[in-house]
């Protein structure tokens, strides 16, 4: 497998909060990662370091063989490096279309807005959003408007995604459609980095699994290896859900 | 191209018509209507479109006065005196962008308004150039009567205006102002779709200086002569917001309306009450924001406006 | 489903209540009680309505419609600063402490609407001292630049200072290690047994049913479930849904 | 020794500053807006104190009482009646509006006072004294003195009082401030009013030094901004900091490019400040 993402120890500061210590982490062309770890771990800084948002403090980011750490934000996505937001980030007054023909649109340099419009239409159809194509972005559902954040990720033509808690606020039914989705991504050749709190779904879903703790990386392996590792379970999944994972699995 | 638009060019031609029906009087009220909407249009572009409140359109009618002034006073024809002052601002004004538009909020309006200061100053102090708070005299284009020069700088200036308008309108229909909607809405995620919100912005900066700037050229020549505090008055950077506010920000035809009615307002105070006009403007002001939050469209909630064109 | 005589015996009761930011609607319709001297629970996914339910049980947002009762009466039009007067105290999600001001000065916030004496108000300090002694050891520190779990603490102890009969805790646990929210759980027992009610609301849900005397469920919007912390444990619906247990 | 009379002046010049400041500091970091009326209070401390000399004798240390109240008064008044109708609005809006605000009362006192510069002379002169060998007019440091006490008592107000423990909680966070009973509104009213009357007072200050014109108030306002850039928002000590930063870099630039550039200089810096650290020279949050 090739590579496709590398950190090579990457820290991130913010003040006197270490939000990332020394994370070095290679992600390999068609991986499904799972990223987990206690709310405030580091997770989405970690997201923010690799697409530029707040850029890297010490160490590097490489994307397909290219420095990146340095590297602004819009020129990260046209690079093919996606993401989702936790709280999502529409163009609230734009319709749903033209969320997403926005991100065809400035993904692809030279792309015209008509043709954006047109491809826009294929990626809502993809996530189930058709027949909200015309409506407001702030007038959707929460659900709506989370898949209206992977419709626009994957207007960018990604390369590598990330999925930043594309699930949390997803009633059960919600939550099968989207995992869904994510499977048929990862069939199409995506790689896929997701941050998600529902075990269900990171195990299903997800061939590696790598756990943040404290702006550490603590295990990175195999989903049911890193289940059983200790320091895992003392620091996230607790010990009553290891115990429940033991009786059932 | 949507109705509204077409409208305000339609409504741009009419102006046309003015010297028709001209005395000197309406020929200089229709020239500063004309200045007026210039500033407003191009106030839009990056406070209507881009949602950036800036401060700094006196900075660039100034700037782009002085160096339309101090090239015609130097000899240069108008033909190119006027287009080098548009031309200048928009440069200056499109360098400055890229760095002062990484501020939001507050810090951007008073970092666009200390420009005006900024510029103000430079030109006060550069005498040998600008002849500093003395002013600067420039010569007559070509003086071939009152109302031939009246309503020459008419034509002149309704010109700048017909280009502002058709290039406001282009940007509206662009992907540039696609992307300004984008970075208005959120920043944030405009950056994550790959868009470079920096440049972006920077020439939303520059094209809002650039006719201002040419404005600024086509009233040194008119006027003859300016001093700094003349025309980096504070006043043009905030008369264009209230006339966006006026017509409803991010409409073309609504600040171009909102240009039109606020120097009517203008005139009928400056008429009657010369000694506090300033304060009735700040009563004007305050009654608009009040009461009109949303501008004229606000009206039509009060069945006054029940059929009026949707502006 | 309500029960007659929970005016009697609730401290809090909504019949009904919707809520919601501007045009958007969150809560549909919430019929819920609270017990007095009982710890109850809130548990829910990210995105349920909890956090918005405790804004609007403390007037941080306004009730829509419907019907919110403190001690049988009415207070769905109440101001926050009327809601704190009555003895419901909200903790908020993210502790929501003043940074730049000291630990003392926080706890001192909390008793801003109380007109007691000053001696009285030293006592109160001196209680929450005694639950948090770390606090104390801090009291002259700039709160931002505590730990996550002293924050909390602080966050608690301010919420302490403001005298409770009910006191809401938005998401004990977020961004804590196990042991500190052991340490946490523990405090909130031994105040709970000490008479004060409790509203909890939790991400950790098998922490809060442990935790619970009773404990309602919502998604959407909507309380789905309700019953007592044991049972809800053993439904395997909740497990599945809410608690993401492999089958 | 022209660096001592630097240092010296910019210390009496820069605690003046900082008293400019404080005010519009205050509302801007409590009701986040920017107050462009804040200039014109401050003529209007200036004329009373003015007038109240002139018209009655009165000399200004006693004017500060009377400018106190009245001006906590006025700003109390407008805060309520009408800023607080448009305080959630976008910047645009609340910036134009003390924007208007400001057009109305500036050109009440030019209707009033026209525009000439007057210019409170105390009889008898106070004379001057000398400082390690540097002149510094007594009423000067008299007034250094007062605009310092007067920094004090803000900090002390905020730092003492229970309405000043409000103020500094709203500041820091709204949301949780209500959770404590704070009643913002009245929070808003009360920092607007403090700030107006911190304004006036200054205003009565200026009067013993600068002379006094409707003209002048784009400039008091334009060294509140620059101060409260460069210190930091929201803080006294930040305003005390930025406000000697002003008065040295002006005494600086002067002694070295020469005083016509002094002020340009002080407004590139604004920008260059603004961009590479908004947060201010002392880049902290809050009152304390």
């Amino acid at each position: 497998m090739s590579e496709i993402l590398h950190l090579q120890s990457v820290s991130r500061r913010f003040g006197g909060l270490q939000a990332l210590r020394d994370v070095s982490l290679t992600v390999n062309k068609g991986e499904v990662i799972g990223l987990i770890g206690p709310n405030g771990a580091g997770k989405t800084t970690l997201v923010n370091v690799v697409t530029g948002v707040t850029p890297a403090t010490a160490g590097t980011v490489k994307f397909d063989g290219q420095d990146i750490t340095r590297v602004k934000t819009y020129r990260s996505a046209r690079l093919g490096l996606s993401r989702t937001f936790q709280i999502v980030q529409p163009f609230a007054q734009f319709s749903a279309l033209d969320n997403v023909a926005a991100a065809a649109l400035f993904s692809q340099p030279g792309e015209g807005l008509k043709a954006a419009r047109e491809e826009a239409r294929r990626h809502l159809a993809f996530v189930g959003l058709e027949a909200q194509s015309g409506q407001q972005a702030a007038t959707l559902t929460l659900a709506m408007r989370k898949r209206l954040e992977l419709a626009k990720a994957l207007a960018m033509r990604p390369k590598l995604l990330f999925l930043d808690e594309v699930n949390a606020g997803l009633n059960s039914a919600e939550v099968e459609r989207a995992t869904e989705l994510i499977h048929q991504l990862a069939a199409d050749g995506i790689t896929i980095v997701m941050i998600e709190h529902l075990m269900k779904v990171v195990l299903n879903v997800c061939s590696r699994i790598v756990v943040l703790h404290n702006g550490q990386l603590i295990a990175d392996g195999q989903p049911r290896d890193v289940m059983t590792n200790p320091a895992v379970i003392e620091a996230y999944l607790g010990q009553q859900y290891a115990q429940r994972i033991g009786a059932h699995g | 191209m949507t109705r509204a638009n077409l409208i305000l060019l339609a409504l741009i031609a009419c102006i046309a018509a003015l010297p028709l029906f001209g005395e000197a009087y309406t020929l200089r009220l229709g020239t500063i209507a004309c200045m007026y909407a210039i500033m407003a249009l191009s106030w839009n572009v990056v406070g209507g479109f881009a949602g950036y409140p800036s401060f700094a359109t006196a900075a660039f009618f100034g700037l782009g006065a002085y160096i339309g002034g101090v090239l015609l006073a130097r000899g240069m024809p108008l033909t190119m005196a006027i287009p080098i002052a548009g031309i200048g601002s928009f440069l200056v004004a499109a360098l400055l962008g890229a760095a002062l538009l990484r501020l939001r909020g507050h810090y951007f309006a008073i970092a666009s308004l200390s420009l005006i200061e900024v510029f103000r100053e430079l030109v006060n102090n550069a005498t040998d150039l600008t002849g500093g708070g003395m002013g600067l005299n420039i010569p007559l284009a070509a003086s071939a009567g009152v109302m031939a020069d009246a309503t020459f700088f008419f034509y002149l200036m309704w010109g700048v205006l017909l280009v502002t308008a058709v290039m406001v309108i282009a940007v509206s229909m662009s992907k540039l102002g696609f992307g300004l909607s984008c970075i208005m809405q959120n920043e944030t995620a405009a950056n994550m779709v790959g868009l470079n919100t920096t440049l972006y912005k920077s020439v939303a900066f520059g094209l809002s200086a650039c006719f201002v700037g040419a404005a600024g050229g086509v009233y040194a020549a008119w006027v003859h002569y300016i001093d700094p505090s003349d025309v980096f008055d504070i006043l043009y950077s905030v008369k264009p917001i209230v006339m966006a506010l006026i017509g409803g920000l991010g409409s073309p035809l609504g600040v171009t309306i909102g240009a039109f009615v606020y120097l009517g307002l203008e005139e009928v105070v400056w008429r009657n009450y010369i000694q506090i006009h300033s304060g009735v403007l700040g009563v004007l002001i305050v009654l608009l924001l009040l009461f009109l939050p949303h501008g004229l469209t606000s009206l039509r909630g009060w069945r006054l406006w029940g059929r009026a064109k949707n502006v | 489903m309500v029960d007659p005589l929970a005016a009697d015996t609730s401290i809090v009761e909504l019949k009904g209540l919707r809520a919601g930011y501007g045009e958007i609607q969150v809560l549909w319709g919430i019929d819920l009680a609270v017990r007095k001297g009982e710890i109850t629970a809130l548990i829910g996914s990210n995105g349920a309505g909890k956090t918005t339910l405790m804004r609007a049980l403390s007037g941080l947002i306004p009730v829509q419609s419907g019907a919110y009762l403190c001690e049988g009466e009415d207070i769905s039009k109440a101001t926050a600063a009327t809601i704190l007067s009555r003895g419901i105290v909200h903790v908020p999600e993210g502790r929501r402490l003043f940074g730049a001001m000291s630990v003392e000065d926080n706890l001192l916030m909390g008793a801003y609407s109380r007109q007691v004496s000053s001696s009285e108000l030293k006592r109160d300090l001196d209680r929450v001292y005694t639950t948090f002694p770390k606090l104390f050891e801090r009291r002259n520190q700039a709160s931002a630049t505590l730990s996550g779990g002293e924050q909390q603490m602080c966050a608690i102890g301010r919420g302490l200072m403001s005298a409770p009969k009910l006191l809401m805790v938005d998401e004990l646990s977020l961004g804590l290690s196990p042991l500190l929210v052991e340490q946490l759980v523990a405090a909130l027992r031994t105040l709970n047994a000490e008479g004060m009610s409790i509203l909890l609301v939790e991400q950790d849900v098998i922490t809060a049913l442990d935790l619970c005397d009773t404990a309602f469920v919502m998604d959407m919007g909507r309380i789905v479930r309700s019953g007592s912390g044991q049972d809800l444990l053993a439904d395997p619906i909740i497990g599945e849904a809410y608690l993401g247990v492999l089958k | 020794m022209l660096a001592a009379q630097i240092l010296i002046n910019a210390l009496v010049l820069g605690c003046l500053y900082a008293c400019i400041a404080i005010g519009f500091s205050l509302v801007w970091g409590v009701l986040n807006v920017i107050n462009l009326i804040h200039g014109s209070f401050i003529v209007l401390g200036a004329y009373l104190a003015w007038g109240l000399y002139q018209g009655l004798h009165i000399s200004p240390w006693y004017s500060l009482a009377v400018a106190a109240p009245l001006f906590f008064v006025f700003g109390y008044v407008i805060q309520r009646l009408i800023l607080n109708r448009v305080i959630t609005a976008p910047v645009l809006v609340t910036l134009t509006l003390t924007f208007g605000l400001d057009l109305i009362l500036n050109n009440a006192m030019i209707y009033y006072f026209k525009a000439d510069y007057r210019k409170l002379t105390l009889t008898p002169p106070m004379g001057s004294v000398s400082i390690f060998d540097v002149v510094v007019p007594v009423d000067r440091l008299i007034a250094t003195v007062a605009a310092l006490a007067l920094t004090f008592v803000l900090y002390l107000i905020l730092r003492r009082l229970r309405v000043g423990r409000a103020i500094v909680a709203v500041r820091l966070d709204r949301d949780a401030a209500v959770l404590m009973g704070v009643n913002v509104n009245s929070i808003y009213a009360i920092a607007f009013g403090l700030g107006a009357a911190l304004a006036g007072c200054a205003g009565v200050l200026m009067a013993l030094i600068f002379p006094i014109s409707p003209l002048t108030s784009t400039a008091y306002l334009g060294k509140a901004f620059v101060v409260c850039v460069l210190g930091g928002l929201g803080s006294v000590s930040g305003a005390l900091a930025g406000g000697i930063l002003l008065a040295l870099i002006e005494g600086v630039g002067s002694a070295m490019i020469g005083p016509a550039h002094a002020t340009t200089l002080s407004f590139v810096l604004l920008i260059v400040f603004l961009i590479l650290r908004p947060q201010g020279l002392l880049g902290r949050k809050g009152f304390e």
